[in-house]
């Protein structure tokens, strides 16, 4: 059972094409992920990467937002953002991490493939990639993140971070160097990183594209983390990498802010699909744990019921502001936007409120179960551990907050 | 620079050899463990790597003798005025190190309180238990059973439940209990136990406290199944997993307080449990301040160390606030402990019922915590490498033991407020 | 400055009467409220009662939702709910208390008037009351609350508390008594009653309703509250009060959960409203104050911004929520509702969230503010007060939330 | 069943007076504040309900007297081993009845810190104000004038702005000081104090410590203006106005300590500032705990008491177990500050961002409980009848006097985390 019906959100505007994705994710789900985790737990060769290759090659994921005429399936418009949260429910139900490199990779693609940035060239010249290819092609981001060290003096900052690499024009290429970056997934097997690089003299960033084969590539070792395990991580150095031009997918600010948004739309449903799945579990544990002897069902207890009932709470009001954000990505129009604003601050609003929700849901639900919710055969500990990583993964709310106070009250120097 | 000894402790209340052990316990845990613990997950069935980690405490350090008397080969903790507040210490140091290890070896004095401790100590059973733990230099495990499949925790809600759903049984037969039952998730169970103590019924369905009966069984005996490891969240120095008591046989005198007294006493083992979460609970969040530390020093941000970013610092004060006041609140408990002439005795319900409440304040705040100091750390937050995600998977599991948050809650509200029916 | 337009909601049916309304009623809000509220403060017949005169009357509010055949201005429908948010923010903004009121007198209006329950002759009846009068009037609701004692012997229980009054049917009458009740407002001059009562040998509660100048209704002495001045409030006690039969409004907790939805639809608007006012008070602090010495701006000081950040950020996902709950409202059959479902838990769920969260973020508004925060003068802490009062008249948390449990996990003895 | 005396407190640290003053406290309380506190709201301008509990309290009581030398006339708890702990209890107990008058109450010692404690008393300005307030039977105010309109806060973030952003101005004029400056919200301002202690510059924008002054200022001294009261959210029994001082007059030797002391003591005032607060939270919330046990008794659910409703029972819990730890911590701080030799000067940066840490804990905590509490009490939360939306709205105060939460925030992590810029 998934929870598509027990938490509403509006479906108006959905497809009958939505609705047959779900049935087969859904399918995918079960068949794929569920019943071989028992046996496999979270073994990465002979559970995570096979359902990654059903889920990609055979399903076609990865070919879902590309142009037709790139032989994708053509959804590369903005109202893609409902079709994209509906799979990503599913996906993320089924698995976390896999959910996880999906959301990167549709924003890695989205980020020179929608209209707010199509770039053409790009766009034909990676296609066959993702829509020719019966291997899977996962893609990452190489984003501002802290390293140890004041690194004023080493790169250029962007919004107090410093800028993972730096750029550099030489002739119709790219010269791309930087050290020890931490992608935010999949390090050892993506095939392309969109690399967030200081792009001589200029202070604004620029998304470049690099292909995982680049020659002056190095990826290190496997990092060993607290969840995802689908996402094979490590650092990768650049060094001058070197690419065509027109791998430069974007320069600016106002592009990052976009391709972040739609990141966190991404994020958001796969959160909201994990929960789903913290739901059956404890309202399985509900319905058959007793609790003070015999008789006595732990969903009738008023304590654990009232736990029990936050959860739901959360979960129900973290998918109507999905969808919420999701009508705002579809159709802006509709919203009373000031000129000028894009979707980043509430995506990032509501981001934030769902995978913080999300630690604290799942925090409740592992007290509810006790042994169990820690014991790695309830499968409980994993959606835990996984979705706490992909949380931290978003930047520290601490510092995302000053974007927000940007936005509310035009503060300037933060 | 500040350390973690910059940390409140009521400083009239140390015990005479808290700052002596203190040491030593730290010296073990900078050298054995902290340099080898971010591959303890892996090693959570087979502990190659943890062993010698718990040899050298428990066996060459000997710690694992501490509560029996003296002339036992023990250090007679268990009869000074100083048992809880010296155990806080050093549950503390090692915690900081690695909670699991701390878990094991705490445990193992658990069953231990029932015959060790005044005014209950059983002089008999320690004679005969004492050498398996004092003639030795290798680590020696012991467990209490309780938990069982049905129910989980409710053998821990005593004051409601009475022992009365407990299946686990205890049948005397001339001079031998013969003990049958299925326990699982015991700490130090998995394969390493050496001694048993049974949380189990003379009179399975009885509310009558005179029939709850804490049994020692040594794990050698025949009858005894320990199944292996459980793989959880964190902890892997921690084994858990099922056993079974199938027609085991232990002398009469393995049952360690008689009746009603055994239900008195396990009250006390209560408190300890709580004690001891709570010592957990501020090892590792000491050791989350030396991290913390280390990391917002380094890490830069707008040009200066992170640290200096207001917003973030606000942050770290809420942390070390509450390491602050765990810090006291667990003192303070230990002190309660060893002076039942000023705060009343230790199995009582007052001190059980407050014990549940400073325990599940110290988990909710550290779980609280340290998923802000994993956010605070970005991507860092979820590498082993940074140690910080390692505590904050072990610190989950402290809040869920022993009943969990809702067990602690019923109990605290139960005592102050006279509730009859939670 | 309002906040229409920081905040995000979907205004794609927002119909041009309700933009119309709106500014009518910022314009009462500032001529009749906020310009006169230095000098009066809190003063019920000075400030409050003629700046209620006003709304209900001369901007016609108490008109709103009757039908236009019995002199109302025909808003009866559903749809309305969208321009109820919007009303409702709007008054709620001005004043908490006037906006409770508001809330409460449309939402006992509603279950008679609205399709969902629609009693024709008791309509065309009250009608004149709304429609036809100049002078305000106000409804109030009696709904199960806490007595001392044990209330079983005395009283038959809904859901665990005591109905407040029971009723008899004699002949053509309905006969009620109930003693000292507390009406969720205005127990000293609303004008008509909608009393929650026991009827005869049910178990399930009926609503009727009870005219202020009913022979029987005795009033006790206003009593002291905390918060909404504008409610006058006290204990009434109904001694063999006796009214038509068809002032029976409805029976059944069908009904009743369908005008609870309502009303905390209406109370999430007035508590989204209010928060508007605590955002331009933020505002103005952090625009204006300096900290740590001259020069330095509290909204650049990266610890006050990022409380600040949290401020905004809760008010505007509150605002998504409302506007979430209104789309369900005005276009269910878009929401993937189950069959048999009513609005009752997401309206339950979403009002909790906000007065919740409106209790936080006005406590974190309070605390930037220092000494300015607790002064009467900055009106900041009058908007805490009466928040808060309006979140404790919802029932308690800890209760509420056994009616999201059956709906979650089909609990059946919460 | 159970009373507020069944909340922790260190046995071993009670003051010798402890018992004996907190009775008469309580009784106090009880007859002379309780059945009356109702209507103080009410009362916040002219304070004829609330000045006969005062002159009984501080007059007749004479608990005014305290921190003064036994000859003159006082108690001599400021140089006594257990100031603090005694302040704590009494401040309890006047809390628990109405946090106002204990704010009022206690903040007539604020000042007086700096004269009358170990080791720098000055028996010179003892003898010149013990008169005032250890001859008469009427309650007598003093009071701290620190903050002005200007920034707030900032002039207690010593460590950072250290005074200079003070713009009240102390110049010497052969043998007097004349004082210039306007201040706002001092506790006990409003019309009601007769000694101001100032906090001004003697050089203004310096960051030079011993250009910041304390100097004492009788409230009759010519140029010195009280405004009347400001209507506030709560704690209607303490007054906050307006002061100005013109061109005030008062002889050299009123300055504290002088050079350097001034600023240096002037923490110890900080210090013992988060000790009232704590106290206030903690009687507040011991009121609390009456106040649901009475309510949570008589109400009814489902046929039973209310309290007997497991998710009800878990939000009492919740609330009992932070009054158990607002007061054990409350009570360690107490003792910190009645021993120098133990845990360091009371004006040790350590003490004092300890202090803030405490404090802002039992303020977050105290405001998120009376929430709780006044939710889970529905419609009756808010009604004056029953006490709880008062403490609600007198707590809130208490967390935002002081800098609030932020300011313990930065001073927090400004110890621990040795931060430089914050």
């Amino acid at each position: 059972m998934d929870r598509f019906n027990l938490f509403p959100f509006p479906n108006d505007s959905t497809e009958y094409s939505d609705l047959l994705l779900v049935q087969t994710l859904h399918r995918w789900a079960e068949t794929e992920v569920f019943s071989k985790r028992l046996e496999l737990r979270e073994d990465y060769e002979k559970l995570l990467m096979p359902a990654m290759q059903k889920l990609f090659v055979d399903v076609e994921l990865q070919k879902m937002i590309w142009p037709e005429d790139c032989g994708g399936i053509g959804l590369n418009k903005r109202e893609v953002a409902r079709t994209l949260a509906m799979a990503l429910e599913q996906i993320g139900r089924a698995d976390c991490g896999i959910g996880y490199i999906s959301a990167v990779t549709l924003t890695l693609c989205s980020s020179f493939v929608f209209d707010y940035n199509f770039k053409e060239e790009l766009c034909r010249r990676s296609a066959p990639l993702f829509c020719r290819a019966d291997h899977i092609t996962i893609g990452s981001l190489v984003l501002p993140s802290f390293k140890e060290g004041d690194p004023s003096e080493k790169a250029p900052v962007f919004r107090g971070k410093p800028l993972p690499a730096r750029a550099r024009r030489d002739g119709d290429k790219l010269v791309i160097s930087g050290e020890k970056m931490r992608p935010l997934n999949s390090g050892c097997d993506a095939l392309l990183f969109g690399v967030l690089c200081a792009l001589e003299d200029s202070d604004e960033p620029a998304l470049i594209l690099v292909p995982g084969d680049s020659p002056g590539l190095i990826r290190g070792e496997p990092i060993i983390k607290t969840g995802l395990t689908a996402s094979k991580n490590t650092d990768i150095t650049l060094a001058d990498v070197s690419v065509p031009a027109g791998n430069l997918i974007f320069h600016g600010e106002d592009c990052l802010r976009r391709m972040l948004s739609w990141f966190y739309l991404n994020i958001s449903a796969v959160t909201v699909g994990s929960l789903f799945t913290v739901f059956e579990i404890i309202k399985e544990w509900g319905d058959t744990r007793v609790i003070k002897g015999k008789g006595n069902l732990f969903k009738e207890n008023p304590l654990t019921a009232s736990v029990m009932a936050e959860i739901g709470h959360e979960i129900m009001l973290s998918r109507l502001l999905l969808y919420q954000l999701v009508a705002m990505f579809s159709r802006p129009e509709d919203f009373n936007h000031r000129e000028g604003d894009d979707l980043y601050v509430p995506a990032l609003s509501i981001v934030s409120h769902i995978t913080q929700n999300a630690e604290k849901t799942i925090n409740q639900t592992m007290e509810l179960m006790g042994s169990a919710g820690y014991a790695t055969e309830w499968n409980l500990e994993r959606y835990w551990r996984d979705l706490k990583t992909i949380q931290v993964h978003l930047g520290s709310w601490e510092l995302n907050k000053m974007a927000l106070s940007r936005y509310f009250y035009e503060s300037q120097s933060l | 620079m500040r350390s973690i000894d910059d940390f409140t402790r009521p400083r009239e209340f140390l015990s005479p050899i808290d700052d002596y052990f203190g040491k030593i316990v730290r010296q073990w845990a900078d050298k054995e463990v902290i340099p080898y613990r971010q591959r303890y997950d892996e090693d959570w069935k087979e502990h190659r790597l943890i062993e010698p980690a718990f040899d050298k405490l428990m066996g060459e350090l000997g710690l694992q003798r501490v509560l029996f008397p003296e002339d036992l080969g023990g250090w007679g903790l268990g009869h000074s005025h100083y048992t809880a507040s010296a155990s806080f210490r050093l549950m503390e140091e090692v915690a900081r190190a690695d909670s699991g290890i701390a878990v094991a070896f705490g445990v193992t004095f658990w069953p231990l309180i029932m015959i060790c401790n005044e005014p209950h100590l059983n002089r008999r059973l320690c004679e005969e238990f004492a050498p398996l733990f004092c003639n030795t230099d290798k680590a020696v495990f012991a467990a209490n059973a309780m938990t069982e499949p049905q129910g989980g925790a409710d053998i821990e809600n005593m004051d409601v439940i009475k022992g009365s759903t407990i299946e686990t049984t205890a049948v005397l037969d001339g001079d031998e209990w013969i003990v049958n039952g299925h326990k699982l998730w015991p700490t130090n169970s998995g394969g390493v136990c050496s001694l048993f103590g049974v949380v189990c019924t003379t009179n399975p369905g009885s509310k009558d406290l005179n029939d709850f009966a804490f049994i020692f069984v040594p794990a050698d005996k025949p009858g005894v199944t320990q199944g292996g490891p459980y793989q959880k969240a964190g902890m892997a120095a921690d084994k858990n997993g099922d056993v079974w008591f199938d027609h085991v046989r232990v002398p009469k005198h393995y049952r360690a307080c008689g009746p009603g007294d055994d239900y008195k006493y396990f009250k006390e083992v209560i408190s300890f449990g709580n004690l001891g979460s709570i010592a957990f609970v501020s090892g590792v969040m000491l050791n989350v301040f030396e991290i913390l530390q280390d990391y917002f020093n380094k890490s830069y941000f707008q040009g200066q160390p992170l640290k200096e970013h207001d917003a973030v610092a606000a942050v770290l004060a809420d942390i070390v606030k509450d390491v602050e006041i765990i810090r006291i609140i667990g003192n303070q408990y230990a002190r309660m402990l060893d002076r039942p002439d000023l705060y009343g005795f230790r199995w009582s319900d007052e001190i059980v019922a407050k014990g549940r409440a400073y325990k599940y304040f110290a988990c909710d705040r550290a779980v609280e915590n340290l998923g802000r100091a994993m956010n605070l750390m970005e991507s860092r937050g979820s590498d082993r490498a940074c140690d910080i995600e390692k505590h904050w998977r072990d610190i989950k599991i402290v809040q869920l033991w022993m009943g969990g948050k809702q067990l602690c809650q019923v109990e605290t509200a139960r005592w102050y407020f006279d509730c009859k029916t939670l």
